[in-house]
This record gives C-alpha cells, structure tokens and sequence, in this order.
C-alpha cells in the first residue's frame, strides 16, 4: 500500500504525456545492471487493519506494571491537550520552516520556546533544540573550545558523575576534532564533584595539569545529587574555562537557573528536554536543548527564530543567524545539523504553557517529596541505607541493598516492575557498585505505588538472599 | 499574540496544580541547601487550558503542511504521512517503554527493531545497518566516522579529505570537517552528472572517501556511479551515500549495488515519518560488510539459542565508533517507519520509486511546456527536478524567491529555493509519489497563471505574499535587530 | 478543577465594576431559601493525571480478548484518520451549525454525508442524522403516519425480527400519539417474514383486519437472515402502506438498496449508522440515518441541509427546510430533536470517503466470508447446528447449541471472550430458544481467531454439558 | 470543492483493501439470492488517504469552535471542552465495550455510570436519575412521559395538556405533542418572570405539567418559582425543568429543592461535552421520588452483597416509561461527563455557577455601558442575558442578523439571534465560566467597534461578513431551488 493515488488511467495519461511506454523508461539513465527488477526482500504488505492488530500485540507485551527507572528518561504525566494539539496535521506534517510566511505556526511557538527555555535556565539565548541531551552536551562541549579564543587547546573537563551514556555521546561526537575530554572522578562518599578532585587534577605530581578549556557541571548529577555550581563555576571561570552546565529542565523549578550560578553564570547550558511533554518511547524523540550567554551565540549550533517585521509593519517570524549554519556556511558551519527536534519543542512548549509557572514548580516539588518517601518505605527492609551520603538529591537517588541490584532487577522485571537501574551496568569502577540501585521518583506514583515498590524489593530481596545462600551451600 | 501575553501572573486553578500542590510547599525543600534553592520567578506564563488549546490550535493554522497542502520541496520528500503510522507509535507499550527497560519487557519494541534493520538492508542493498542516528546529519556523521575508524584500523592514517561534489548538501561538507576532515570539492558537469575527470584528479592517498547523493542534488542520476565508485576504491577511498534522495529509486536500484560503502537514510523522509517542522527525523546508517565492524550501537540481535532479542552489548562490538546519543535515537520515529513499510511491502516498496519518478518527470514536462527554463533539459528528472528563473530574474528582475513567495498565495508550498547553489535563481521542485495527477495539473495551471502575472502584473509577484497571514518578512532587521526571545 | 481562568485580581475588578462586594451577591433573586451554601455531595475532585490513571484502570478491567457479539453493534476496523480528524478541535468543539458562514466545515461534510447515504441506499433524501437505529425507526414510523394522508389510523406493522431493542424504543416514542404497533410473528424454520404470516395477519377469523398504515421491513433481519424485501414492498404498497426499510450500512455495498426494492422501492430508509465508523462505546454515540423519497421530504424529522450561493456567487452551505423544525415550527414540528449525532456523521463521512466503494464492498465481503468460515469451525463441534434453515445470512447468524446457549456465554465471559447473544434473552417466545447463540463476524477477525473460538466455544460447551450431567445426577 | 469531485471512479490502492479485497469476490455472495444482491454502483467516491485527510483538514478549518473562537452562543453553553474527556472516552476498554457485553466484564463502566447517577443527583436535589436519553429534547420527551406515566398510574386520565411559557425553547412544545399533550402556553412579565396570574388561570384539572427552564431563556431567574409549584402542584400538575441553563445555578441552587418533580441537564452544555457541530448530547433526566417508579432504563444498580454493578432488569422496572435507544443513550459521552465531573468535584461544582453568572453580568454591564439597550434592564443576568437591537434596526435598518454577522468577521462567533422569538431583534448572550476577563473585554471593544460602523459605514455590516470562507448566505435560494445531495 503505497499511497499512491493514480489510477490506471492517470498513469496511461502521464506515460502518454511523457511519451514512453512504461514507467520503467524513466529509469533508463540507471546502468542497466544496477537495477533491480524483482521486488525486493521486504517484509510483506499488511494492510492497515493488521498491521495495527500486530502492532497493538507486540506493544502490550512491553507494558509494565510500575518503574522507578530513571536514568536521564522520566516518565511524568503529560497533559491529554499536549500531543492532542501536537499531532494536528498543521504542525506534525510541516517541513523546517524555510519559507517564514507559511509556517509562522512553528516559527512562533518556537520563539515562545525560546522565550521558556531562557527563563527556565537564566540565560538570554535559546536555540530551537538538537537531537537530544548527549549530542547537545557535545555541541556545547565543541561550542566551548570554538569559543573560548585564548584556550581552544585545554582538555574539557567532564565528571564522572555526568550520565554515562552522555560522556559515550560526547567521546563519539567530540573526539574526531581532536578535543579531549578529561573525566575528573566524583567523591565515592556523596558522589558529588568535589574541589579536591579538582585540585589533584590540576596537580598530580610535579607536572601542572594544562588549563581546561571547559568544565561541564551536571546538575542534579546522574545519581540525582545536587552539586555546589556556585563554587566549581567560579573555580572554571577563574581558570578562563567556559562553563557548560547539563541540568534537568523540571529540576530548575526548584533549583538555581545556570544562569545565577556563582559569580557570572554559567556560559551555555543544556540538558535533556524529554521530561518536557515527550513520552518515554524507547528513548526518543526527546529533544536537547542549549542555551548560552549573548556573547556565545554567534557559536550556537542549530537553529535561532528572530521576530521581525513584514513590509507593513506586522510582527512575523524567520529563521535567523544563518549565517552559524551548515546550508549556507557549508564547511565553516558551527554544526552540522539540519532537521533536528521539531516537534517536540511544540511539544514541550505546550506542556510548559498547560503547566506555567505554578504547575512546573508543583510537578518539580512532587516528584521530590515521593523520592523522600520512597525512601523511607525502602529503608524498612533491613539493608537497604542510602548509597551516597551528604549530598542533598532531586527526584533520583540511588539505594544500597544488601544482595545484587542486578539480580534484584531481574526478578522484578519478571512480574512487570522496572525497579530501577543497576548502578554496575555503568559505575564498575565504584567499590559496592553491585548492590547498587538507582531509583527515580516522579508525580506520578501514588503513595500505594510506593507501598507496592517498597513491599515486592522487599521481597526480591529475601528471595534473592535466601538464593544465594542456598547456592552458596 | 504571543502566548506571553496571555500571561496571567498568578496561575487559575489549572488541571494539574489542584492535587498536586496540595501537601506540596517549600518545606519539602528543607533539604536542599538553600544556596541551590531558585529565588528567582520561572517566567512561564499563567494561562487557562482554554486559552493554551486556542492559542496553539490558531497557532497551528499558519502553517502550510502536507495535511493542508501540496508541498513539492526538492530534497525533503514531503509525502503523505500515513496515520495509522502515529497511532502506532503512540500505543502505550511503545509510547511508555523506558530505554533503560529489561530485554524480556522489551520483546515487542526490538524484534520491530530487528526486523526494521532487516529492511533497511533489503532496500539499500547492505550487510548492516544501524538505527541510531537522529538524522540525516547525524547519519553523516555516523558515516564518515566509521569510514575513518575503516582507516585507522588498517593503520591507514594519511586519509584526511573527503571529496563532495560542489552541488552537495551543506550538511555533507559541514559533517565532514565534524569528524576532522579536510574538504575538497569536486565540480559537477553541465549535465548534472559529477565531472569524474577533475574527481580523478583530487582524489588519492590523501583521500578518505568521497560523498554522493544519488540521484544527486541536480535531480538527476549519476550515471558514472559505477566508474566513480571504481576510481575511489582504486585509490583506497571509500563511497558514502547521502540517502535523502533515497525515494527516487526506492526499489528500483540500490545504493549497496552500486558500490556506496556506507550511506544513510532519511526516514524521515523516504519512509514517510512526519517531519514535524522540523524534526525528529531519524537517519540509519548502512554498511558494506567491510565496515560492520564499526557501526554505532545499540544494534538488535536475535539470539538464536532462545530466539529472543536484544541489544548488542559492547563487548561485541569493540571497533564500534561507539554511541551517538544518549539512548537508541529517535526510537518512535523508527516505529513509524516501520509501520509505513509494513504497509509496503516490497511490491509497495517498489511502486513508491516509481510514482515519484513518474510524477516528477511528468511535472517537468508540463513545466517546460509552459516555457519554463529545466537546468538539465536532456536529463530524466529523477523524484525532483530543477528549473530555474534567471531569465525572469534579468529581464523582470523578479527572482526565484519572488515567484515563490507568489506559489504560497496560490495555496502552494514554494519548492525549495536557491539549492544546489550552483543553479542560479532555481526552484528543486520534488511532488513525491503520493500526490495526485490533478493536484499535479492543478500545480501546472497556477504556474501558467503566475507567468501571465509576471507579464502584466510584475509588482503582485514582486510584492508576494499577499494572502498569508503576515507579508514579506524582513529577514535583514531579524538579523540586525535580534529579537530571539522575549524579554 | 472549573476550568476558570479568573484570578483574584480579575474577580476583584468585576466586582467592583458590578458594583457588588461578592459573587453571592449576584445570586440575589434566587429565594434565599433556595440558596444551597455548601459545597454539593459531589465525589472529591480529581486532578487530571489521577483521573486519568483511575480511568484507564476502570477501562482496563472492561477490555475483552475476543467477541462475536453483534446484535445490533458492530466491531469494524477503523482506519486511524477517521478520528484523527474528526477529533480536530474544529469539528469537536462547534455548535450545530446555526451560523451557516462560519460554519462550512460542519455543513458541506454533513451534505457530502447525505449524499453518501442517498446513494447507498438509493434514495432522494437525506436527513442530517437522528439519535440512533431505534429512534430513527421511531421516527420513521412518526413521518409514516403523517406522510399516509389516506390511511392514519391503520396499524403499523412489525416483524417480530426486527431488532427487538428497536421496537421497545418504537412502543416508548410513538405509543403516546396513539400509533399502534402490531407484531408480525416470523417463520419460525427461517426466521424470515413470510408472506403466510402477513396473510394470517389480514384474515385473522372472521374480521378483516384494519389495512396498515405502514410496513416496516429489516434487512437483514435480527437474525442475519436476508429477506426477499421485493414481495414485501409489493405487498405493502399494494394496500397503500408506506414501506420503512430499517437496514445495516454495510451491507448495502452488497445487498440491493432499499430504493429498489419491489416495484416502486421504500419509502423511507432508516438505520444504525454506527458500523460506519464508530466505536461500539458501550452504545453510543452512533447516529440514526433516514432517508426518504423526495415525496415524503417534508414529513422528514431533523436537519437537512442544502448547498445555496452567497451574495457574490459562490457556493455555501446552510441548513434548509427548517420549516419541519421545532425551532420554528414549535408544536407542529415534525419532531422535537434538536441536538443530533453531528461528530458520529463527520466519522461516517471520513470513514466512507476512506473506504470509497471498493473498500466498503470489501469489508462486507470479507464480513461475509468470516461468518461461513465460522461456521463450518463451529460445526464441527456436535451438536452446534445452524438456528435456522432456508435464509441466506450477512454476517450475523443463530447458533443452536447443544447446551444453554446462556450458560456457555457466561463461561466464556469468564475468559474474556464474548461468545455472542443467547437467543433467549431476546426471543423467549422462540421453541428451543435456550439453545440459540447469535453470533456475529466482521472483518476484524483473522482465521485464528475463528478456530480460538472454535476450541473455546467446543470446550464450554462440553464443559457445560458435563456440569449439567453431573448436577442431574 | 466536494469530496465527490475528488472521485477517480476506481480505486487507488487504499489502505484497507489490500489484504481485505484479497480472497473475497462475487463468488462469496453465491449463497444470496440473486434478487437482493446489489447491482448499482454505491458511488462512494475512491479518493486518496491524502486527499481525504487534506479535504477534511481544509474542511474543518472553515469551522468557527471554542478551540478556536470565543463562542457566546446562548443557551448554549459552549464552555471549554477539557482535552482529558475524550481521552478517556476513547480508551481502548470503553471504546470497544460491547453494549450487550456481560456484567463481569462490564464492571469498570458500570461503577463509572453509577457514580455520574448518584452526581448528578447531588448536583440537581433529585431522587433518582437515568442516564439513557440522548440529547436535552430525548430527555424532555422522558421526562413528559413519566408524567404522563405518573398520572394514568393514578388512574387520573383527563391531564392532556402541558402548559409552557411562551418564551419556551421550541423542543418544548415540540416534545408535548410528541408525548401525546395539547400545549398551552402562558405569557411572561416585561421583567421575564413568568406571568403567574395568567398561569393560575389555565391551569386546572386538565393540566398534566408545567415546563419551566430555570433560569429562564430570558436569561433571568424565575423568581416566584415556589410559588408557581405549589400552585401546580396544587391543581395536581407535576414540574418539569428543562435543564438547558443548569450552568447558571449550577452548585449554588438546584431544581429539586425548587419543587420540580422531573428535570433534565444537558450533558453537552453543563458538563462540557463536545457539541461536535450538532451533536452528540445527552439528557439525562432527574426525578422526585413520586416518579422513581417511570424512569426510562436500563439503569445501573450495585448489588448490595457481591458490590457488583449491573443493569436493572425489566423485572425491577415494571412501570418504566420504556427503551428510548438501542441500547443506554450516548454513553461515551456519559463517560466524559463523568470525568469532567471528576474533575471538578463539589468546590469546582459550584465555581461553576459562580462564574459563569460573574462574567454574564459582567458583560451586561459593560455592553450596557456602551449603549446597548438590555431587554431586562432591572435584572441580574443569570449566566446569560438578552440585548436588543430593535431601535438600531428601526433607525439605520441594521437588524440582529447583520450585527451578528458583523461580529463574525471580527472572529467571535454569534450570539444566539431572535430567540427568545418574544424579544425583537435579539441577541442571547452566553460567555460561560471558561472565557477570561481579556476575552469579554475584547468583546465589549468589538462591539464598541461595530457600533460605530452603525453609525460611520452602515453598508458595511449590513453586507457582513466580509472574511469567512464565503459572504452571506442565500436561505430563500436553498429553500426553492432545494439541492440537498449531489446528483
Ligand atoms: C541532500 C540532503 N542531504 C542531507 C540532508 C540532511 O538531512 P537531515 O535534515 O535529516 O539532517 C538533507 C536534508 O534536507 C538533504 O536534502
Ligand atoms: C432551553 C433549551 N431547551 C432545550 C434544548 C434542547 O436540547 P437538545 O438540543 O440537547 O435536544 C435546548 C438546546 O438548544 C435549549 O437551549
């Protein structure tokens, strides 16, 4: 079924038209022994009624039951207007915005995103989003050394408490233009960044470490801590580094914007915009977004939407900047990127307009006070203490218990529970990472949710306790 | 209006905010330092659910979309976007499946997966294929990553250009400097065809491989690609396809037959996924068994002990370029995909490469009918093709940009403009297989109006648009009165 | 949760531009004694993520694996754009379209919807649509009564398989203005109207009975079963009786349109609409169609509308012959509907022009083609045996089983499973009713699940039958 | 352009028959007599998916709706529809409910109905409520019946007739004659009440009931409304109210406590279902306990010992008035009245009316202000309140319908024109709870706009509307030359 529309008629019209005899003559410029003439090894046809019957069958058999898996995606409630208004044909079926006078829709609310994300970091300059929130934290890491003019040659420093899969994102996308990433390991005790690792960075042995570039802060960090950015912002900017901070967009209802963080702010920020309207959905879309200070904008990647004026004097709205970009500065581009997260920027512009300031602040303030009581249902099973400690958290902590977190996992998994993640999978180095388990909380669990959590770990726990002694026997 | 406006300073008694507040207040807070704590006002309006929904549905109408109108942007595939192929991916299996979710809660989303990667390499021709990158671009950069950790595995370490042709996407060079290379351009023939005498003359030791979109940015295929990807192999290069123009030959011919080492696809636009004013897309990557080695993960794989699927782990993919986001790209969007090409099917497949064929060549036609100037008149349009206007532009002075902006009163999406910047004043104009021969002839008698106007009414086509919701927008004083964001 | 966007300082300035100190105030003419002052027993408000998770729990325990439940409401497939569309905003949130001018979204679908039903079913005139099935039979038999200027006070007959919800819904709405119904019994082999039983009708003893007002013929029957509608429109018309057809949609793609039955065709055509598009939703919302020949349009209940020019000539749609509605007319309108079923006809029309005549042939087709399959799956199992004998049947058929028919349904129920309906329920009044099962089949039914039913419906009944011994015994 | 004229008489390869036309012919119908199978075309046009989506698309746009305008529609009540309702409503459980699916698997509706029965009694002051009647005049009808039903239980067979008030919306009469009574109406005061004295004169022995919609549609509340039910009830009437204007009283009033014996709430107006362009409504109906024993069914009861939910037999209704539907009324718009109920639980019940009651008399003062002369000057508006434009269309002959079409073209939708009938060019003026102070004001500057065009440019308004999809509409034309289907 591939929704052509021509009958045969049409097609003889056209071929009549064109002057051939069939459609295959429009494809005599191909080498003949390039082309394919059988069809070609796909899957077969289904016509819509089944494909939704198979479809609707293999979605159920991945609905869960209950998650506390967080992990750089959060499963928040999203407004039933969202993706109502979202997947109107006028905005889900436009292309980029290139021709400003039809499609001052998205050009719009892009702007109005813009005008959000500015005010949710503190910063003056949104861009209209990248991919997601790895490959945004890599374009800011390029944008750093492209723009800090007296240090291109420093390394960027990224501590270890930046989400894992980030720092993967960031070797990937970074490494080809020679740019190095230093990870600078995070306190074993609060998992926080501390100012001494910072310190032994700089000088492990005689020689003096060279001058960052950039520093990147995550804040919360991936085991949900909430760092002092005042202090390591201040430590960068002392050194001339640029200041990338990586913050989750909900958490900035309750915490610093970027913006205020130390003496002058941090220079550009992003972070993943998924918890902003988008569902889980195996992982993306999301979107990343960036934002910067005024005198980093002309590095920016990515798109920009200007308000301007038309020839009567009415507001409207334009791709700008473009200069910064890869179709018209080619090889000299601040990016590479086109297409980027279109839609779910007006997806996230809805949420945040549904929400305003009250709802986001409310939806911020829930999601932490569920983690506090998740914990404390938690830690009535003997063993289970908290993982770090001194470090004040955000909607994500991650628990010690007393037998494999994996193991644990897996046996939760089985009756439809996502308990969490497994801090081994991607903390080895950490001593104890085995029995750790990082848990998120959000609005949406009800207090028996967490009854329910708090009941079956507990009981995952003895069952994988009495397991392995009985193995060990 | 902008949303701003409605701004209400304190919040109505929102959908959200009844319960939720509730028992929420700052002393929940008390452990987090107050030093952390924002003071500052978060600065997004107070608006009514009514207000929000009426905003953005009125919003909504000020685009120009392929649900409301025809859309014949050279390069973008703007075809129609199948429905079902939404619904699909907003199932609640899928829409609320973590990344991070166990293999055996995942069973559905990953044989879909696996499954896709399949076909991918059916259509392309391909050993294998990865889903992860986010886009076009990001294909590219998939792309020519893996062409230099090829290289570098052999030690070959001299490779630090990449050729493209002068009419190539701004994303191929702008990629190619990404990942650390130097770019040497090659010029293209009078005939759209890449000029393979001065491409020989570039190419070399110094070489790591050279780009192609094919059909190229011209509209027309390159018919050297055989000798092309001969010359390049022969110098120890290797050929990276662009797939953007993928639909022209969809089921006809295949980038893998023709000698493309790695390449990429647009979902986005071959396989029919919304492209959402601008994103998400999703660009796959594809390689010849030589590069496999090197491919981005996440990759699904089927275990066929227990016939079960999941992803690849690291440790089987040790020379991978190593991860390009964060989880495994834009997942839904690739259910999407999925779904367009179940309904497919190869014959389907197939009929898609040669309607839009049929389509573009038949425009092109009725366009040079009209007197209307084909940058490559002796040429078989491929799914797009070129016209150009300099003739108007010189003798009216009334540039491709003009009569675009005129189409748009018509109720017509303006091709794309200006691209490949090496035709002056042109319109890359791609109707896709999906439109109909009447919207087709309804497209033809709008131009024939629009010449007319040229003649008698050059300051209506000058002036244009006149039935849009705003005028010309000056794009200079965006620039030079910057307004990004509301302060 | 009011959905009031007022916030106080609003409320403050309209007060005092009221002049009053409080809302209460402007409550004032109401009888003190009739002022309710607490709030009202109203169950406690829900903000809208906690409505949604108790409601997708609710309809969670609701959802069923598997049916062949029919009877009136009918599972098809519907393809994904129907209500992708018809849920924009702009057909969902409009008022009946009393504005003509701004309102040609709603008019032209609604005249591109009475197109398509007068071509269906091969008649002059459509309406805009009436509540449902049964109130449209209501009405129909209303308009016959006025529209029979010769003959008003005839009975109305009708066969006893006629849905029988149907004609409880006939007895509620016309028994008031004296209409009397009269109860054609049907073939009891067959289940068909038998010309036998209208003759008996006629000459029943020794008083002629009185010529009827109208005829009311279903095709198909309740049963499935096809009536030979052409003698009954002869027989009909031969005694000055107006014919009311009452037929399923979909089958009118394969079954002769109502307009030409017998010599002169029905007069008046009346159905469920809900196949077309619709969800089974618990009953409703579906619409009602009527139509009618061009002679009895005045006589027609609801809105019509008609396309017209504006003052510069081009065309426009607006509603027409109002004269019939209770809005101008009052007491003398031809019915008192006012609201109908607007969004159901925008579904009918999206999902008609989807299909076009090709799809719509080939879903009853494939409808068809299920139910002989069906059966020859069912009768494989002994003792399942067709109802009735001697009619052919569109998708929908009687089961005689060898056990209770209610009794296997309840067991399958248990399953998630709806085996379909006991006969018994509806027509105790049948021999051997106990034992009939009316099943029902669309084109949402794969093979296998016609062999799942199979297995299923063999297994209960023997499980049943072992039950029934043991419990005898 | 029509649909129809998209028609390519045969059919694109659509989505649906691919598989489904496989397999299936002429020869499956050999079992149907040849007589009754169908030999006419069905002439459904065979269109694209992508015509058909942009036809609709385009289609809807040219719809004026509260997502998209402000829409003081009185008696209308077109508040905001929230989103999450229809949500709800189309969940897969409750969208695939079969109507005659058995009660275990039923449980998750029947519990959600019985909750919507027991809110609305709280919300009216009535015993006993039935949810099945499909629209306001469906629930007229059951309520006239009930009484009907009520008196010849009493063996009291001499009531034929209804007295209405001569303001009554038309479904009132309408309904009466469709129940079998005789109508008759009774005058109302200059200040909108009802004309007691007039009613105490023809009511008597013969008179079944009394119709009162209250607030009434002069947008005034009945302010002698317990008068007039002991005077009713007195001759030994019953009191129905149509509860088309419950949003003005709504959670500070209720029609039980007033003396009305049946009533009916449109779910479509006060329970923010969508109107969907005319319909689907619903009306349920309320009722004393004297008329418990009528009520329409089937009816949702909990089984005291198993906490089950299951509909009322025939057995436990034997006095029921009977069936008025299929199956139980529009029941997924039951669904979402019940979950805007949910929503709003008894505080936002009564916010409700508060409001919509604030910003009626808050617009009626500012209209007042501005000129405009109200019909009821003394009186508070209820949540709606009537201007007149009698002087304007005797002195410049702009009549209501002009100014109405005036207002139109400044993108706010109409009021409700000439009804009630008594009140000479009129306009019915219901902004409900949901619009924001801005909305009203703007309003009153629209009307402050047109009024000067009155004055400055008449011709103007009286040729409105200039900027809709098309200008005024010829009725008389579409009357004569009828073209009610294409043929
Ligand atoms: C020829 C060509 N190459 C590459 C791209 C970039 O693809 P994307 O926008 O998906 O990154 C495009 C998209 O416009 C294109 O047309
Ligand atoms: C006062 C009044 N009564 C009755 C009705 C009829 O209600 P419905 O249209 O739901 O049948 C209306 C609807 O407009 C009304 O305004």
């Amino acid at each position: 079924m591939p929704f052509v529309p021509h009958t045969d008629q049409d097609c003889a019209r056209m071929l009549e038209t064109l002057g051939v005899a069939c459609v295959d003559a429009l494809f005599d410029e191909i080498p003949e022994a390039l082309r394919v003439s059988e069809p070609l090894d796909v899957l077969p046809a289904l016509d819509e009624m089944s494909l939704w019957r198979l479809m609707q069958e293999r979605a159920e058999k991945d609905r869960i039951k209950l998650s506390f898996l967080g992990a750089g995606a959060y499963e928040h409630y999203i407004p039933a207007a969202v993706w109502d208004i979202v997947g109107r044909g006028e905005f889900m079926t436009a292309y980029t915005p290139y021709q400003a006078e039809a499609s001052q829709g998205t050009l719009q609310v892009t702007y109005e995103f813009q005008t959000m994300m500015c005010r949710l970091t503190g910063m003056a300059v949104s861009n209209a989003s990248l991919y997601d929130g790895a490959s945004a934290l890599a374009e800011a890491i390029l944008m750093s050394v492209r723009a800090n003019r007296k240090n291109k040659t420093g390394p960027v420093l990224v501590p270890e408490n930046v989400h894992p899969f980030y720092r993967q994102t960031c070797e990937t996308l970074v490494r080809a233009q020679g740019v190095v990433l230093e990870t600078i390991p995070c306190d074993r005790r609060s998992g926080l960044i501390s100012m001494d690792h910072l310190q032994r960075y700089e000088q492990h042995g005689d020689e003096k470490a060279p001058v960052p570039t950039a520093v990147v802060i995550s804040q919360p960090n991936f085991f949900g801590g909430i760092e002092n950015p005042d202090a390591l912002t201040d430590w960068a900017h002392e050194r001339g580094a640029i200041v990338i901070a990586v913050v989750n967009p909900i958490s900035l209802a309750l915490l610093k914007p970027p913006g205020e963080w130390g003496k002058a702010g941090a220079d550009i920020v992003v972070g993943e915009g998924q918890a902003l309207g988008m569902p889980l959905s195996s992982g993306g879309p999301y979107f990343g977004f960036m934002c910067s200070t005024k005198a980093l904008m002309r590095q920016m990647p990515g798109r920009i939407i200007g308000r301007t004026v038309d020839q009567s004097g009415r507001h409207g709205f334009v791709l700008t900047l473009q200069a910064r970009e890869q179709h018209i500065r080619r090889a000299k581009a601040t990016s590479n990127i086109c297409t980027n997260q279109g839609l779910a920027v007006t997806a996230a512009t809805l949420y945040m307009s549904l929400l305003g300031s009250t709802g986001l602040r409310s939806v911020a303030l829930r999601c932490h006070q569920r983690l506090k009581e998740l914990l404390s249902f938690c830690q009535t099973t003997p063993g289970v203490t908290p993982f770090f400690t001194g470090a004040a958290v955000f909607h994500e902590t991650v628990l010690r218990l007393p037998v494999s977190a994996e193991a644990v996992c897996a046996r939760l998994s089985q009756s439809g529970i996502l308990a969490g993640l497994p801090l081994q999978q991607l903390y080895p180095q950490i001593p104890g990472s085995e029995f750790g388990l990082l848990v998120c909380t959000t609005e949406k669990h009800t207090s028996e949710d967490l009854h329910r959590f708090g009941a079956a770990l507990a009981q995952a726990i003895s069952a994988q306790a009495s397991d392995a002694q009985a193995s060990d026997a | 209006m902008l949303i701003f406006d409605l701004d209400q300073q304190t919040k109505p008694v929102g959908a959200l905010c009844a319960t939720t507040v509730a028992g929420c207040d700052a002393e929940a807070l008390a452990d987090v330092p107050e030093a952390q704590r924002r003071q500052s006002d978060l600065g997004i309006p107070e608006v009514s659910e009514l207000q929000v929904v009426r905003h953005f549905t009125m919003l909504s109408r000020k685009n120009f979309s392929i649900d409301t109108h025809f859309y014949p942007l050279g390069s973008c595939t703007m075809k129609y976007n199948p429905r079902i192929a939404h619904k699909v991916a907003m199932l609640p299996g899928f829409a609320e499946r973590h990344p991070l979710a166990a293999m055996v809660n995942s069973q559905g989303f990953l044989e879909t997966m696996y499954e896709l990667q399949a076909i991918i390499q059916a259509v392309t021709g391909m050993s294998a294929v990865s889903l992860t990158p986010m886009a076009g671009a990001q294909g590219e950069f998939a792309g020519l990553r893996m062409i230099r950790a090829y290289h570098e595995a052999r030690g070959d370490r001299e490779r630090t250009e990449i050729v493209v042709p002068t009419t190539a996407h701004g994303t191929n060079p702008a990629t190619a400097v990404m990942c650390g290379y130097r770019v040497v351009e090659v010029p293209v023939l009078a005939d759209g065809d890449v000029d393979v005498d001065a491409m020989s003359a570039v190419i070399g030791p110094r070489t790591a491989g050279l780009m192609l979109t094919n059909p190229s940015t011209c509209g027309t295929f390159e018919r050297r690609i055989q000798e092309i990807a001969a010359r390049v192999h022969a110098v120890g290069g290797l050929l990276y396809y662009d797939g953007a123009n993928l639909n022209a030959i969809m089921g006809k011919a295949r980038p893998g037959d023709m000698g493309f080492d790695v390449i990429h696809v647009n979902l986005h636009k071959t396989f029919a996924t919304p492209h959402g004013g601008g994103g998400p897309g999703s660009g796959p990557v594809g390689v010849a068994a030589s590069l496999q080695p090197f491919l981005p993960g996440p990759i699904v794989v089927r275990d066929a002990a227990t016939n079960e699927y999941r992803f690849s782990t690291a440790e089987e993919l040790p020379q991978s370029i190593g991860r390009l986001s964060t989880f495994m790209g834009n997942a839904g969007v690739l259910l999407r995909a999925y779904a367009y090409a179940r309904l497919l099917g190869g014959a389907g497949v197939r009929r898609v490469g040669e309607f839009a064929t049929l389509n573009a060549n038949y425009l092109m036609k009725k366009l040079a009918d009209l007197g209307i100037e084909l940058a490559y008149p002796t040429r078989r349009a491929s799914h797009e093709f070129i016209v150009t206007f300099r003739k108007s532009a010189k003798r009216h002075g009334i540039t491709a940009m003009d009569l675009a902006k005129r189409l748009l009163d018509y109720g017509i999406h303006a091709p794309t403009t200006y691209f490949p910047l090496l035709v002056p004043e042109c319109w890359l104009i791609e109707p896709t297989e999906t439109e109909s021969l009447d919207t087709l002839d309804r497209f033809v008698e709008v131009m024939a109006q629009i010449l007319r106007e040229m003649e008698a009414t050059p300051d209506l086509v000058k002036g244009a648009p006149h039935h849009l919701p705003v005028g010309r927008l000056d794009d200079v004083k965006a620039a030079r009165d910057l307004d990004i964001a509301l302060v």
